[in-house]
Parts: structure tokens; C-alpha cells; sequence
């Protein structure tokens, strides 16, 4: 382990904030990342949080790095701890290398003894600038200082910051930032903090938003205009997000009295002729299955965000898991097609939302994105998104007196028309149908239309997007994830540097790239790495690729997997 | 009167001859008529249930959704497409038993919608189980010993949401009924009309002869903008009154959401604006 | 087919009535089936009919044999059609053979002339006798009158079963029944048409009764004492049994205001103690599986029956489909443990309901029962059920004041107690919990819980139901078949003769006995007869046994099989 | 006073410093306690909010359920054991939004429980959104630009349903919460306590300061047995009344059932009757 961290540290340091909630680690977190990226350093941010208001013990990560990174680390190069019992709430996280900083009385005696600690008296300062509410800002001032960060350039962006409030305010920022900055030019700190790596003035230009954000982007981009949604963790950002900018972006967003309302508005506004989205997570979900069923009936195009977390139940309402996959795949009585994403970065997480719009309409089936607590709040800096790449494709068509909604075509998809748009008439019916959507109890009909609605999968698995292989090409290792865990893994891999080893990554993970079987038969030894008990994907290969993974390498203690985790995984499986 | 515009020609109607629903259909499609509603321009919307089966039987756009579900598709569709007429007709079952979240959250919303009920005081599809308005001691298959359950009162409930406006028929009288739809139909707002409607087949308590010997029509006595004097009217249980006892005009939910202030265009007639997407996206790169 | 259909006749002849919904089909189905097994004779019954209240096209299909008997034919050697339009709404399935019994007005010219006609006036003689009323009852004296049956025993069926009526109408049907079966008696009809084989009286005192009176009956044998669920064709069924027989049997019967309020009112019985159920059907159960993700969470006995019918959506309400296997496996957000059970005769329907409670109880899961519209709504005559095989097994246990509901142990099942009962208090939490029920953010609690809930799965498969293999044991062709279809299955494989193949019928779907992969790599060729459109108890077997199962013969028009349908469908995949 | 028995000892509270709910917890134990209520003998079920936590913070059987689902269970436990006291508390969210159907029908049922609603016009435990009682024009994350839909009005909604009890409370007021509180659950059949609640986090509106200056408590003049009194008093907005708006006594959901009229022995103490099955078997014998 040593060696890895001293290696990593070069260009590579994790710091953790962990305090109460309502203590403002978000504040914190938020400084730090915009102010390293605007210096121009790669920057990686994730939380981990309870699910209540006040109190308890969250924690946020951020890694800045000499390369681009995106993925949490177990390890702790400096740990910010902002309240009593934040070091116990981290302790498995603690190695001897790990450099505390803050209240002396916070950290306690035993800790402050067997660990580094530099002592910066956070709440001491504030006050004597103004006030307690400040010390947040010390401690940004802090990790500045121990990272080395040019003072002026922090102090600029804290001017920035806090630009809209009155000036007394401003100037107490400016100098609480300036004041944790020099209590820690005061002390004795490590070297190995220090960045050494050059920044690149090129990365103050990216974006760097979260998980949520890049999918609320990426249904703008897909055409996205209503969206209707009942709160829920870790859904509700997407909803936020969308509502935020509703008016400008010509977003009609709507709180739902429950989520059965949500996904039935939706596919109204769709069979209007909207572009319709609910976000959503676990039970909310789960009560959306029967609108999943009337979408797959009426083929009405609509697009569900399920941002998964811990269950059964209520489970772990701010936590992550990857325990949803089976729910969305077989979600809704009686069989139709679907799509399921599951993006694993945030360039995904944009494109693939957008995408499933288009594809939604297309095949005027439900599409679904696949994400996660941990995607959803976590946070790093990438090049940008190319709206020139995107679309928001219509396949909707003025009807003429004679339509029928639901003709019989060979592919299966009829033409969509719109009430109100062209001469006919559109009629949808959650019975089984005729052409004209009229009730029947006809069976030879009925039969007609199984085979038309299931014919899609035909077209769907045409448009299926390839799963990335990253790694030599004539691998004898094969590690198979899908979703959220990209970036986690590949870095892993990376780390591990086995030149036999290969990694597959799957972003949309039904209906399956065709490729699967033989990318999977190709290696002599195969693991999936997945977020659940029970080995979903690894289930959903076996199912419909029809070949076995060797093992799973899995997690449902509700953080997400860290680069470590899967080190030591694979490393374990390695060695079996 | 001839309702030609709405006509469907020979069709099969699932309906059992001599129901309750024959003269709503009819009287609804005069109402239309009068209205001079273009077919091409109206949407219908209803769950399931034997009422809910209407949309089949008249010319026009429509939504046959789930049952219980016929509210949420109906706002969304009038706040994606406001140049649409939309009516939400169901039965008693639909809209107030498995409905009954979406019916009290719809009346807050207040969407420019027509709610159409048709209150025959029992699941006429499933075969005759009670429903929300069954009245107490109906015995059913399943209430064998009677319903024990106070009867849902839909008038009492839509007055104390403050509804936009909240009216009562009764099938059996078609001249009335269709001032009433024509009424609510005009009416800027979310409108409720409940209409008893015999069911022949499932409901021996409460037929066309009861319902015309418990009933009698809100005189210019009844002030409808008066809510405690609708509510009292709604609470009457010895004969029951007939008419429209609330009107609270307001605006709608397609207004308050503000999507038309600026641009009248219908929600699926616009394209991404790219620009102020572009925009949007700018400002993630832009530490802020 | 012709030489089939005689063999068949000489011990089996079908009846086909057809009529309007509202005409009194069921009338007389009721009566023919009742006469004929009073009479000494096997007797089966099984409908179609629409989703309507009046008018339409139903059709009641009965079999009488000198053998058991318990499955739908296509064949009708008689049909009686009751209204205009009967007859083309049979159209398929009339043969050469087929005598056609009735009005020639009903039947129409054509019909009278290609086909065996016999005219008996139903309407003319039933108007004369008192009212048009009565014509049902002239139907079941033409029927009795050309199987041959003894008339005094018919009229003595009529008399009892019209016994709480007045004098007059108990009169007017006696006069009724005899007028149809001397009617017959007056015409020239075919031969092959009166039983010739001898009547058991031991028939007559078998039991006679559907599907959903076998769940029903099976719940009140597994110590069911409270049921909430929403009305939904065809598992209202089940709910009216149990309401109609409450009172007296002690079932606390609810019809609750929607899905979501049945299955959460379940889990409250059971936590209170009560042995609890729902049943429901397609969308019904599709909302309640937010409801199932907590029984799963809570670790609360609960039972589902589950009536398939075919979707997605409202689809075809009145028919029957075997489509929602997957949607009840993987109900539910989030892992946890369930049953299946797919009862596939109606001593199955009642054991295994019975069972069901037992093993929900003991496990603490939620248990289904897959059962179909096909199977709730048919009937035949059988011994009879055997009270003391079935025992309500109860695992509750007496609290004591340091009682903890989640204790960790190590088969996962932790004793279960409720409140009132003993010193302790009963504490149940849909987020994750400790061992005494509180909610908790301790991630190794988590994964202990998890771990607790999943060990479960060990037990379960312990208790698992084998499957039933019938036929020559060194076999060379396998048929594997669930739920509803077992006798249709038998019967059509009994008629091919086949001495190479035998057939393997699953009560219990899920967990899959493990026997499975060895009793299918047996075989040369397997074959998986079901009721859907993607062969989802195939998949089921791909993914739980592991092993491919070669050939799938699926059936998805809203009809259940027939013998006919299963013996031409594996014909052809046997020629093939 | 001294609440021992409902006393947790020193656990960790997931409520912010200030909240609402703390003075609503104290003032229910010390209700429970005086009405010497047996913790054995108390269950308290809720849904998933901030409110839903409390039966967590004291000592008693509990069923903390889904979301929006408290009234379902609550109903059945009570029906399945009738000795216990049955108290169903969650948030306004909880029971007027996701669970607005079961209150609806809830109060048709009329069991003998009793209904708390920590009523603090927003979402709390999902970070501030508008609630169903939040006020016109409140602005959260999600209604940017303020709430328009109109507050739900659950004490004007029970009225309409003919509630057995309905009252409203103000938890800044522990004496007459106390009083109210211990009035309904000692009342027989469905009682509602809706109690303004602030959230000192997410609700910068409806503070501690903002309740005590928009209540006023109704006074002897007010009869509880006159339902159109009570719901003109409940649709008042300017000030808003407090206390006991309407008692309108009735049998119990669980009388109704008759499942108690010969056999007093709660349901889960009760065997099958194998004499009385085997009796119901046999009828399928007889032809009948
Ligand atoms: C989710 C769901 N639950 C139950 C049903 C079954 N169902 C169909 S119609 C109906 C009730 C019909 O009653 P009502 O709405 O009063 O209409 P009516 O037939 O009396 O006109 C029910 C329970 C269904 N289709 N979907
Ligand atoms: C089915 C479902 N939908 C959404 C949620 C998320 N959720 C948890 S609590 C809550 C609202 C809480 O508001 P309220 O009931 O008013 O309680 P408060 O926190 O204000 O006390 C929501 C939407 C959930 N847990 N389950
Ligand atoms: S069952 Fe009743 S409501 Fe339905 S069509 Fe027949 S009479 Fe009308
Ligand atoms: S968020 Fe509001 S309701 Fe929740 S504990 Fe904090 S102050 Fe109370
Ligand atoms: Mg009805
Ligand atoms: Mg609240």
C-alpha cells in the first residue's frame, strides 16, 4: 500500500472534509474544487452523506491530481475534520501518512498524538474576524496554503464567490481565507503536500459539474421540455437542476403529488408530443412500473432517470448502489421492448441522455438511464461537451384523415402523430388495440400486435451502443463493469498495470451489444465488477449473451467502490 | 340535435342496453356540438371502467389510459398543447378510488380541464363491487354484509380544495345535463361534473327512478361563488341537490407555469433552443 | 385429426356453449357440469369471454369422459350457440363432425346447411312454458337429452338447484328441462354423441371446483385470516370467495381503495400477526411492488396471489397469459428472497396456497402464487382435498424484554414476534435497521443485514418443491412445462404416445429445485411449453439452472393451450 | 412531567436543534402518559420524512413503513388486534401527498386510530421542496419561481368526509397540544391532529413566530357536532383557528367488520377451524 501511496502523492493528493451536516462541508468542497480548477488542476470531487438535515458525520473526497482524474480513492492524504467524531467516521480511512488538520479539540488528543496533525484553530480565527460562520472559509484558506495554491488567485475567486453579498461580508472572506492560508504558512507542513505538478491554464476552461448536471444537460440536449417528478434521493438533483432552468431552456417542470402521477403525466406530455422525462429512484420507481407498462402499450416514448440507491424499501436514501439493474430491466407487466443506459462518466452521462431521447422516439419505446447516487454527486473536470454532436431527432408525422396509430409495419413502429398536428385522429389505448387504437378483443389482432411491438427489439438492438474495451487487445483478463464504475476501474487497471488484463465497459446495458459473447469467450479468466449482492449484470450476460463470467467482484455496503476496492478485489481474485 | 361531426357509424358499444352511459355519451356529444368543439381539436382522456371506455364511442383524439390514472395525462397534455380541448371522463371507481390522489391534486393544480364522472355508485367492469359512492348497506359480491364504509362525497371534497368549479348531474336528464357540460366544458379551469348514472345491470339501489326521486335542482337561490353555502348544499343527503354549486374562476396551471408567457408556441412545437443551451453549458466552465 | 377426434369420442364428447355475456351462459354451464357429475361422469369446464358486461361473444367449453379428465379441447362435437354470432365467433373451431344444437334463426342458413344441424327452438319452447327466461334451462334439457342421461336424475338436479325459489319457477324450469331433452328425444341425432361408458358413482361424490376457490379454500387451510385487494379480473375471484365465506371462516375480508393500500395493509396484518393476503392481477400487482420491496425489508410474512392475465398495460383483462413470471421474480427494488409457487392442478392451487403461508411464515418472505385466468376460472371433478395434510404452521415467538426483531442468526431468520405479545417491543423499519429495528447509517450493519437477508436463500432452497416428472424415466425428449398447463400438457402428450418422451412440470418456479440442470441435460431434446411470447420460464431456466433448454412452444393470443394446440405445436417441433 | 416509560435514554435525534418536532415528541409522551398508556400496548406507525422518524425517539411497538403508507398498516393492525393503540404520524408530505388516497379513504374506514400530521408546509427530509400545505408563492429549488398550486386543506377535506374527529394544533403551544392530543386518542374511531410545525431549516415562511401570529384558538362558541360551522371555521385563511373543529362520533372500522361480534380474540390469536373448513369443503361435494 505504502509504495502505491507515495507514488500517487507525486502527482496525486486526497483530501477529505468530514463534518455534520448543515456544517457546510459542501461550502468547502465547493471552494476547493472551483479554486483548484481555475488554477488549472485536474480536480475529482464525491460525498458521502447521511440521509438527515443536521448532524450525524458526511464526508466529501477531493482528489487533485497532475493528469486528468475521476474516481475516488480510499486513501486520505489530508483529512479536514470539522466536528468531534468526524476522524472516528473515517477511521477506516487513516493510514499513518494521513495529515489532519484543524481544531485541536476536535480531533482529539489520541489523534492528534498518533497521527500528523496541524493545528489550525479554524473557529478561533473566524471569530476573531466576525464570527463562527467564517471558519469554513479558514479551513479553505488551509488547504490552500498546504497545497501551495498561489494566494492571490484564491483570494480572487473567494472575491468572486461571493461577489452578491454586502461588502463586509466579502472582506470577511477575503480575509478568513487569508488567515487559514498563513496559519498554515506558520507551521511545519510536509513536503509531499505541496503540489509540484504544473497546472494547465487549459483546465480552467473546462466544465466541471456533477453527475446530475450532466444528465439535466444532456435532456435539454435531447430535446427535453417537460418533466415531471416527485422528490426523491438521489433523483431529485435532476429534477432541481431542470426546474432551475426551466424557464430559459423552455423546460415545463412539475412536481408531482406522487410518482405515479409523475410517470402518467409524462406519458401524456409525450403523447402530446413533448419530450418527457421523469427522475426518480427505489420505491419511487417501483411504483412507476405499471406507467412502464401503459409506455410500452401506448409506444409512447418516454425517458426514465433512475438514480440508484441502497434498498430494499427505503434502505439507504443517500447512499449508492448498483441494485436496480433487474427492476428496470423487467419492470411492468406483460412484455415490450426497452432500453436501459448506464453511463459511467459524465460525458456519457450527457450523451446518453440526450441519446435515449432520440432513441425513445424512434422506437416510441421507454428508455431508461441507469445512474447512481455516486454519479449523481460526484464531480470532476473534462474537456466539454460538442452540442454539434447532438440533435433532439423528431420521427413525429402530420397525420392525414386516414391515420392509424398503431399500423402494422414490418420493423414494428408505426408513424407517430400528435393530436392537433395534421387531419387524423390519434387514439392510444392501454387495451390491447387495433391499427386505429381502438379496444378489440380480436385475438388474431391481438397477436399482430405482441409480434409489432416485440419486432422492435430487432431495430433497438441495431442502435445498441458498443461497450468500450480499454486495455490490450489480445487480453487473457477480462474485467467487465457497467455504469457508474468506469473511471473507477480503468484507474485500478491502470494502477495494476497487468498487461494481460483488459476492461469492458458497458453503457448501455440492454438490450446487450452482440459482441458480448465473443469479447467474454475471448478470455481465459473473466470477472464483472458491479455494485450489488447478487451479480445483476453478470445474471443479465449469462441471460442474454449466453456465457458465463467467472467470477464478481461486488459491494452493497452503500459507498460506492473506491480505486483501492478494486485493487485489492482483483487482486484477491487474482490470487485465488 | 345532430351531432354528426362526432358520430363513430355502426360500432359495437360494450355498454349493457338501457345503462346509465347511453345518454351521457349522447348528451356530451350535443354539448360538443353546440360548442362548435372541432373533433380534430379535442382529446379525451379516461382510465378504465365502463364509463371509461367513452373516448371509443366518439369521434376525436384520444387517451384510454390506466385506470385511476386519467387526471396527470390529462393536465400534461393540455399544459403540453393548451390549444386543445381536454376532457377527463371516468367512472366513480376511477376517479375517486384508485384516482382519488390525482383527483385532489389535480383540483390544486387546476389544469383547464373537464372532469366528467359518471357516479353510478359501483365497479360496473369488475362486476358489481362497491365504489367510493356506493352508498351504505349496498350489498355486493364482495360487501356481503353491505358497504361499511361512509360514502366518498366528491362535491364536499372538490368545494373544500377550493375547486374552480363544481357541478352535479344526472344522466336521466339530458336537457339539464347538457347546460351543465356545456358549462364546465366553457368553464376556464379545472371543472368537475359528477353525473348519476344508473347501472342497470350491477346497482338495483340506486336507478333511474331513485336517483329521480332523491334529486332536485340548486334554484337562483343557491349562490355559487358562496363556498360554505356550497359546501352545506353539498352535504345535503336527503334529496340531493342538482347543478352547479361552485364557481371560482382563477388561472389555470398552464398559465401559472409561465411556459406561455413569452411564447405562445404549444410545448411540441419547440425546438432546442441551442443558443441558450450553449449558454447554459458555458456557465460550467466559468468557475462561478 | 378425424381419427383422433373418434377414438376421443367414445369416451369423451366436448360441449361448446356460446352465447352473449349477460345470456346465462354460466347458467348453464353451471348445470351441465353439476347434472353430469351428479350423474357419476368426469366433468371439465373452462370460458373465454370478454371484458364487457352485456352483449359480445363468451363461450363456455365442457368435457364429459369416462376418464379423468382436465384440460380444454379445441374440438366441440356439440356446440350450442345461444345468440346471432355464436357461431362465427367459433368459427375455428368447428369441424365436419361438430353437431350444432339450437335456433335455426341463431345458427343461420348457412351454418344449418354445412354442418350437422339439430333444431330444438329454445326461445319458442321456453316463451310457451312461462318466459323467454327459461330458454337457458331448455338448452341444459337438449343437452341432457343428447347425451342420453337419465331424466329423472336431471330433473331432480333442476328441482334442487332452483329449491329456494318460489313454487311457480321451480315448476316452469322442471317443465323447462324436460321440454329441451324431449325435444331431442325427437330428433334424429347422431350416435356418437350418448355416453356409452358406465358412470362411477364415486364421481358423484367428488368434489367439483375452480381455481379460484382451490386458492381461496387453500388460503383459509394456511390459517389465512385477513385479505385487503382491489378488484381486478381474474383474481377479484379469489377476493369474493373469501369475502362470500369471511364471516364464518374468520377472514377479514377488505376491499381497499387501491394496489398500493391492499399490499401495505398485508404487511401491517402480518405484523400484527394476522396470516395475510392479497391477490390482485397485471397493473394491480404492478403497483404493489414498492409494497413487495417491503415485505422483502421488514422480513414480513406475506402472501401474493398473483392471476396472470395478458398485458402490458390494461391489455386483454378477461383473458389469460403467463407473462408476469419475471415481473414477480424481480419485483421490488433492491435484493432480498422470495417464492414462487405455480400451481398447476387444483389440489396444487390448494396445498401449495396452503404451503405458501407455511413458508412465508417460516422464512419470513414474501411468497406468490402464479396462478392464470385459465386456471382460476376453470373446473373439474377430483378426490378432494385432505385436511390433514395441511397444519397453519405459526413461527411466532413470545418477546421477552431484550426481544430484538433483526437478531442476527445465522440462517438469516431472526424469531419473529408482534406486538402485545411478551414483554418486548416489535420494531420494523423500511430503511436499513439494526438488530432492534432502528434505522441506522452504520454501513457494516448494512452489509450484515444485507448478508442476513440473502442467507435466507439457502433455507428456501431447502424447502423447495420438486418438480414432477412424468412418464418414462429414460427419456429421450424432455417437455418442461409451469403452472396452469400441467394437465393440458399431459393429456396432449398421453395422446401423442409417445414412449421416448416424458414431461417435467414446475409447482414451484422459483427458487428452481436443484435437480433441474441434471433432469434436462438427460434429454436429446427439451422443449418448454408456456404461455408467453419469450419464453420466459426458459430464460428462467438459462439463468438458474444454467442450462439451455432447446425449443420453446409459446402461446400469447389470450387463449390458454389446448390438448390440440400442444400436440400440434410439438409435432411440429419434433418434425422439424 | 415525568414520561418515563416512553423515555429512550440518550440516543442520537436526526432532527435539527429547533425543529418543530421536538416539542411535538414531548408533548406526546407526556399525553400518552398521562392517559397511562401502556407502551406494550401503543404502536406507532409512519411513513418516511423527518416526521416519520418519531416513532424511533420513543419507546414503543413501531411500523415505520414506505413513504406515504402509514394509514394502510395502521388500519390493518388495528383490525388484526384491536387491544392495541394504534397512533398513525408522519409529515404533510407523507399523508396529504404520496399518501393522499389512503387519507381520503382512510377517514371513509373510520378505524379506531389515531392520525397525526406534522404539518410544516414543506419537504424536509428531501431538502426543502413545497409540500402540499406549503403556502401560495413559497419558493424552494424546485418552484423556483413560488408554489401555484393551492395549499391542501386537510381539516376542510376531512370535514367534507364526515371525519370522526378533526383538529389542528400548533406544536409552539405544548398545554393545548397536550390537550388536543390526548382528546384524540381517546376519542373512538378515526382521529386527525394536524399540528403547524415549523422547520427551522427549510421554512423560512411559516416560522415559530409566523404560527403563534396567524392562530387563534376556537373558543365555546364553536360547536364540534355542527359540520358546516366546522368547515367555514377550516377554510378560514386569514387567522387560523385551533382545537377541536368537529367530533362526530360513529362506530369503528373494526366493529363494522363484525369480525368481533362473536369472538372477542384478536385475529392473530385465532386458529383455523378445521371443523368449519372441512364443513365449507364439503359443499364442493354436494352438486349445489
Ligand atoms: C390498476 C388496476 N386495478 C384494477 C383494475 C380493474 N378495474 C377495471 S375497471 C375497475 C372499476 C370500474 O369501476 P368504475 O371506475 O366505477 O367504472 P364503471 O365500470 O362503474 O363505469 C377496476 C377495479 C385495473 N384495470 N387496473
Ligand atoms: C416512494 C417514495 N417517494 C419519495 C420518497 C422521498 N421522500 C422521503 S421523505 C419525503 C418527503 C418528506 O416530507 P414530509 O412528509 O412533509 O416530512 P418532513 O420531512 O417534512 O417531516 C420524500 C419525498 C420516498 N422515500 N419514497
Ligand atoms: S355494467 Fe352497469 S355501468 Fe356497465 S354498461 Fe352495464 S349498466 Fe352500464
Ligand atoms: S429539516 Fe426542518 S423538519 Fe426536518 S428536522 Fe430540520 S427543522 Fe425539522
Ligand atoms: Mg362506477
Ligand atoms: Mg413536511
Amino acid at each position: 500500500m505504502r509504495g502505491t501511496q507515495q507514488a500517487a502523492k507525486k502527482q496525486d493528493v486526497s483530501i477529505v472534509l468530514c463534518g455534520q451536516a448543515g456544517q457546510g462541508v459542501q461550502t468547502v468542497e465547493h471552494l476547493v474544487t472551483r479554486i483548484l480548477k481555475a488554477a488549472g488542476y485536474h480536480v475529482f470531487a464525491t460525498k458521502e452523506y447521511m440521509s438527515r438535515v443536521r448532524g450525524g458525520a458526511n464526508s466529501t473526497t477531493i482528489r487533485v491530481c497532475g493528469r486528468r482524474v475521476a474516481a475516488p480513492v480510499s486513501r486520505m492524504d489530508i483529512l479536514v475534520p470539522l466536528n468531534e467524531g468526524a476522524v472516528a467516521h473515517v477511521a477506516e480511512r487513516l493510514s499513518p501518512e494521513t495529515v489532519l488538520v484543524g481544531e485541536r479539540e476536535v480531533v482529539g488528543d489520541d489523534d492528534v498524538e498518533s497521527h500528523r496533525f496541524l493545528a489550525v484553530p479554524f473557529t478561533q480565527i473566524a471569530s476573531d474576524i466576525g464570527g463562527k460562520i467564517y471558519s469554513n472559509v479558514v479551513a479553505v484558506g488551509a488547504i490552500a496554503g498546504l497545497l501551495g495554491l498561489d494566494l492571490d488567485a484564491v483570494v480572487a475567486y473567494v472575491r468572486r464567490f461571493f461577489a452578491k453579498k454586502t461588502d463586509d461580508i466579502v472582506a470577511n472572506n477575503v480575509k478568513a481565507v487569508q488567515a487559514g492560508y498563513d496559519a498554515v504558512g506558520r507551521l511545519d507542513v510536509p513536503d509531499g503536500l505541496k503540489l509540484t505538478f504544473k497546472p494547465s491554464p487549459k483546465v480552467a476552461d473546462e466544465m466541471l459539474l456533477s453527475g446530475a448536471e450532466a444528465v439535466g444537460l444532456g435532456a435539454i440536449a435531447g430535446g427535453c421540455n417537460f418533466v415531471s417528478s416527485y422528490p426523491m434521493s438521489p433523483s431529485t438533483n435532476v429534477l432541481t437542476f431542470l426546474a432551475q432552468h426551466g424557464l430559459e431552456q423552455g423546460v415545463l417542470a412539475e412536481q408531482a403529488e406522487d410518482e405515479i402521477a409523475a410517470v402518467n403525466m409524462a406519458i401524456g406530455a409525450a403523447y402530446a408530443g413533448a419530450r418527457a422525462l421523469v427522475t426518480t429512484s427505489g420505491g419511487g420507481f417501483a411504483l412507476m412500473t405499471e406507467g412502464v407498462s401503459l409506455a410500452g402499450m401506448l409506444e409512447c416514448p418516454v425517458v426514465i432517470h433512475l438514480a440508484q440507491r441502497p434498498g430494499p424499501a427505503t434502505g439507504l436514501p443517500t447512499r449508492t448502489e448498483q441494485a436496480d439493474l433487474e427492476l428496470a430491466l423487467y419492470a411492468g407487466h406483460g412484455e415490450f421492448p426497452r432500453i436501459l443506459f448506464a453511463p459511467g462518466t459524465l460525458e456519457q452521462a450527457f450523451y446518453l441522455t440526450q441519446r435515449a431521447f432520440n432513441l425513445a422516439d424512434k422506437h416510441q419505446v421507454p428508455a431508461f438511464i441507469l445512474t447512481d447516487e455516486y454519479l449523481i454527486d460526484s464531480y470532476y473536470n473534462f474537456k466539454g461537451f460538442d452540442l454539434s454532436k447532438t440533435k433532439a431527432e423528431r420521427h413525429i408525422v402530420k397525420t392525414t384523415r386516414d391515420y392509424r396509430r398503431y399500423e402494422l409495419t414490418k420493423n414494428g413502429i408505426s408513424p407517430r402523430g400528435i393530436p392537433g398536428y395534421g387531419d387524423g385522429l390519434v387514439a392510444v389505448d392501454s387495451d390491447e388495440h387495433d391499427e386505429e387504437g381502438h379496444i378489440t378483443e380480436d385475438l388474431n389482432v391481438r397477436v399482430a400486435m405482441v409480434d409489432k411491438r416485440l419486432a422492435k427489439g430487432e431495430a433497438l438492438r441495431k442502435d445498441v451502443v458498443r461497450p468500450e474495451l480499454i486495455g490490450p487487445k489480445n487480453y487473457k483478463r477480462l474485467v467487465i463493469c457497467w455504469g457508474s464504475t468506469y473511471h473507477i476501474v480503468r484507474e485500478a487497471l491502470a494502477e495494476m498495470g497487468r498487461t494481460d488484463t483488459a476492461m469492458l465497459h458497458y453503457s448501455q446495458v440492454y438490450p446487450l451489444h452482440p459482441s458480448t459473447a465473443d469479447l467474454i469467450r475471448k478470455a481465459r479468466r473473466t470477472v464483472v465488477v458491479e455494485g450489488n449482492a447478487t451479480g445483476q449484470f453478470r445474471k443479465l450476460i449469462r441471460l442474454h449473451a449466453g456465457v458465463d463470467v467467472d467470477e464478481a467482484l461486488v459491494k452493497y455496503d452503500g459507498l460506492g467502490f473506491t480505486v483501492e476496492d478494486v485493487v485489492e478485489g482483483l487482486t484477491e481474485i487474482g490470487n485465488r | 340535435m345532430a351531432t354528426d361531426v362526432f358520430e363513430m357509424g355502426d360500432i359495437d358499444i360494450a355498454w349493457c342496453p338501457g345503462c346509465g352511459n347511453y345518454p351521457i355519451l349522447k348528451t356530451l356529444k350535443e354539448a360538443l356540438t353546440e360548442l362548435a368543439i372541432d373533433p380534430k381539436q379535442l382529446v379525451m382522456v379516461s382510465g378504465i371502467g365502463q364509463a371509461a371506455k367513452i373516448p371509443h364511442y366518439l369521434k376525436c383524439h384520444f387517451f384510454n389510459g390506466l385506470h385511476g390514472r386519467a387526471l396527470p395525462p390529462a393536465t400534461a397534455i393540455k399544459a403540453v398543447n393548451p390549444k386543445l380541448t381536454v376532457i377527463a371522463e371516468s367512472g366513480d371507481g376511477d376517479m375517486y378510488g384508485e384516482g382519488g390522489n390525482h383527483f385532489i391534486h389535480c383540483i390544486r393544480r387546476n389544469p383547464d380541464i373537464t372532469n366528467i364522472v359518471h357516479d353510478n355508485m359501483v365497479y360496473g367492469l369488475t362486476k358489481g363491487q362497491a365504489s367510493p359512492t356506493s352508498r351504505r348497506g349496498f350489498k355486493t359480491p364482495v360487501q356481503v354484509a353491505g358497504v361499511i364504509l361512509k360514502p366518498f362525497n366528491p362535491l364536499a371534497v372538490a368545494i373544500a380544495l377550493d375547486a374552480s368549479f363544481v357541478a352535479r348531474a344526472n344522466a336521466g336528464d339530458r336537457e339539464q345535463t347538457r347546460e351543465i357540460l356545456k358549462r364546465a366544458i366553457r368553464h376556464k379551469g379545472y371543472a368537475l361534473v359528477d353525473i348519476f348514472q344508473p347501472c342497470v345491470t350491477f346497482n338495483k339501489l340506486n336507478t333511474y327512478q331513485w336517483f329521480k326521486d332523491h334529486v332536485y335542482y340548486l334554484d337562483d337561490s343557491h349562490d355559487p361563488s358562496d363556498r360554505i353555502a356550497a359546501f352545506a348544499k353539498a352535504t345535503e343527503t336527503d334529496r340531493l341537490p342538482l347543478g352547479v354549486f361552485y364557481v371560482n374562476p382563477k388561472s389555470s396551471f398552464e398559465e401559472n407555469t409561465q411556459m406561455y408567457r413569452d411564447d405562445p408556441r404549444p410545448l411540441c412545437e419547440r425546438d432546442v433552443d441551442a443558443g441558450k443551451l450553449a449558454a447554459l453549458i458555458e456557465t460550467f466552465r466559468r468557475a462561478g
